[in-house]
């Protein structure tokens, strides 16, 4: 069965390993901070600049002047620490942010991904995903397979305009986990119970898909 | 050396129609709220705003861009504004999106003398075209180059009589590299206090930077997203 | 996500002959005596040192090239030690001299993934040979390229265990710059504290960028030119 | 009569006006922090990160912490910050140092400096000269007007190495203040009972002396 959007940042979740610095995009992405194993020390950056962004306030606690990069009031953890948008940015072009996490509109066989813009629709900006884009080492992609019409996202080439090119490695959706490799999708898992047939069909991008592909383990 | 100003009217009226101003903050958080209402009642015009968000239609940004004060934007993000949408469709409004971190970096560059800096964000979309690339150690970037504005208005917590700016929490955002990017910087502080105050180990924006500084009121702080946590049962 | 170390032995003994190292200070202020005297002792030779100064002739890095440790030093300013000298005018050390700015800028860019920056330092000079110039506005400028060093080590007054730091006074110095620059970046701190101690408004360094802490010990914290002024009498 | 280097440092604090930072390099520079006018708000900057440096300390409170660009223990006043040196420098490149003052070797008639080499001597380095001659708005170079061989470090060109080119703006020697102006040293005022004849002697390069030298006024 398809995986909720729950499932898919709890899928994500076991990407993360102690001591990494993760940036988690707005959507999907921002649950993944729900499912950190509690065994693991994970740091949460934010781009508007925080290292260390703690969960929503307690009703009647929130400060205007303590938010997250999607502008929803947070708070710190002890060891957090507040810099400027430079500095921010720095740190991510400079590799420190060992993951990012980010929704897509979709994503090319060859690692391009396409998120910020709809020709004929009024455009609201990039934000920070071109900087996250270009500079992460380690991006993970969180979406549905296919749009609301059922069109696939992993596409040989996107249609939409590009966030960046070449930068996806992996991207976790309702149906499977799949790695770019070598210009391809590479089936690493399936949800549970979904075939590598639905998987296949709703892939328009090149798909490598070797024997035995296991499903996700919860 | 006197760089107190007495209020926002006083330390914005020179600002001319035509000017190029950078804004400070980061969505609702940590913007120059004094400074924004002295703006819109003064009626100044055909105004470039560098600022990363254009605020929403009742607060920030917005109030500037409901007197149609507003001839361009430049920032990372617009969402959220009706007024803006229909300004810039209407094509009244022009609009430059810049990548995030290349707004901040392009303002610390203006600061810090740098004429431009390289950046890989962009590299390979429609934000590369008509720019310079150039590939470092196998890697693409694009030459972007320094803002030139004529004045930064930013909002700091605490200031002193020198100009010294400290900044709290996540308000600090793209305040000080702005306050290092004006050719007139103008703060706006919560709290003025005399010089000798601040820790000089805790100063985030040294006095050099800033020309203008004045003690703010009436602090609104809207809040965007309120975004609460349950209290835990016991 | 464990950084903290015991001391300066294990957090430098896996630097190995030939690395490239930066070391922070300015003069003798603020430099990581700790990890210094480990070097000396641990006796890793080949050493490109990135470092504004070259200590003194019994003090800082004068003590690792007593020792012969180092093949080539970048710095600003090398005076006030004989046994660099010596060892310059005999050909057994390699130095390259880079203007204070261009030093502190090119660590900076190391640390915000800027490739190389622009900096008018040096136009016109023998600093300028062999370099790229550009002219923007009609200034020219020198392409500067950023550095990569191994490891940046670096000294700071309090510290915690998720590597946040936090400078005293100038000697800040370039310290913040090379904690950024290093691919792994190791620091000393007076006063090691535990997460969630320091306040999150005035750290300097943000943990992000740093892999090694420990508690430091025995500062000697050397005066190099001690002035003073008499009391004023009554 | 010539002037001795405290009057040097003395004529050049009449140049300071109110609200002005100022850096002062090595030797006679750093003279001029005890003329500042009791009246003017003057800031001093060290490169090597301070903002607002005060006096010597009182003997007892050195503090290895705290030294200037010399390495020489200072103090503090009150409105002091402190920063790392890429924002030192950064402040000098963007121009907010309205006035650099400090010594050199040679100073060519169109304002070119040479003060941090000379061939077949040891090379110490060039330590922030470079960056602030490159980026000072204003330099004032406070120099003797010859060597100790009795040479003219006025020329026509520099001999030595330069530090920077087209930088300088005026010079104070112990015999004349002199402004750079189209490629010449111009006159404007001579040491008390200095005449134009021993500045002219003294002066290799191209020297512009209109009528009515006035005296230095202490």
């Amino acid at each position: 069965m398809a995986l909720d959007k729950y499932q898919i940042a709890q899928r994500i979740a076991q990407e993360l390993q102690d001591g990494f610095y993760v940036n988690l995009g707005i959507g999907i992405p921002t649950l993944v901070a729900n499912y950190i194993p509690a065994n693991l020390d994970v740091i949460l950056q934010s781009e508007n600049g925080l290292l260390g962004m703690g969960p929503f306030p307690l009703e009647g606690e929130e400060d205007a002047d303590l938010i997250n990069a999607g502008k929803q009031t947070i708070t710190t953890l002890p060891g957090s620490a507040f810099f400027d948008s430079a500095m921010s940015f720095g740190m991510i072009r400079s590799g420190k942010v060992d993951l990012t996490v980010l929704g897509a509109m979709e994503v090319s066989e060859n690692g391009d991904i396409a998120n910020w813009k709809i020709p004929g629709k009024m455009v609201k900006g990039m934000g920070g995903a071109m900087d996250l884009v270009a500079s992460a080492k380690n991006i993970i992609v969180a979406m549905m397979h296919t749009n609301p019409k059922g069109e696939s996202k992993l596409l040989s080439s996107c249609t939409l305009p590009l966030t960046g090119k070449r930068c996806v490695k992996k991207i976790v959706t309702e149906l499977a986990v799949l790695e770019i490799v070598n210009g391809a999708f590479k089936l690493l898992e399936r949800a549970p119970g979904v075939s590598v047939d639905e998987i296949r069909e709703k892939t328009a991008g090149k798909l490598i898909v070797e024997t035995g592909i296991p499903e996700m383990q919860f | 050396m006197n760089k107190v100003f007495t209020n926002a009217a006083h330390a914005v009226e020179d600002i001319a129609d035509g000017s190029t101003i950078m804004l400070g903050g980061f969505g609702l958080c940590g913007i120059p709220e004094n400074c924004i209402a002295a703006l819109v009642k003064q009626g100044t015009k055909e105004l470039t705003c560098i600022s990363n968000n254009a605020g929403v239609d009742d607060f920030g940004i917005g109030l500037m861009l409901q007197q149609k004060q507003v001839k361009k934007m430049i920032s990372s993000y617009v969402g959220e504004n009706a007024e803006f949408e229909r300004q810039l469709l209407s094509g009244e409004l022009d609009v430059e999106l810049v990548p995030q971190g290349t707004l901040a970096t392009r303002c610390m560059a203006a600061g810090y003398g740098m004429p431009a800096i390289f950046t890989p964000a962009g590299v390979g979309t429609e934000v590369a075209q008509g720019k310079e690339t150039r590939n470092f150690n196998g890697k693409e970037y694009l030459l972007e180059m320094a803002f030139d504005a004529d004045y930064a208005i930013v909002k700091a917590w605490k200031g002193d009589a020198l100009g010294n700016l400290v900044y709290k929490d996540t308000a600090r955002n793209f305040n000080p590299l702005m306050a290092m990017a004006g050719k007139i910087t103008i703060a706006e502080v919560e709290e003025l206090v005399p010089a000798g105050t601040l820790d000089p180990n805790q100063v985030h924006t040294p006095g050099i930077y800033v020309h203008r500084i004045f003690q703010g009121q009436d602090y609104e702080k809207r809040i965007e997203q309120r975004t609460v946590r349950k209290q835990l049962p016991f």
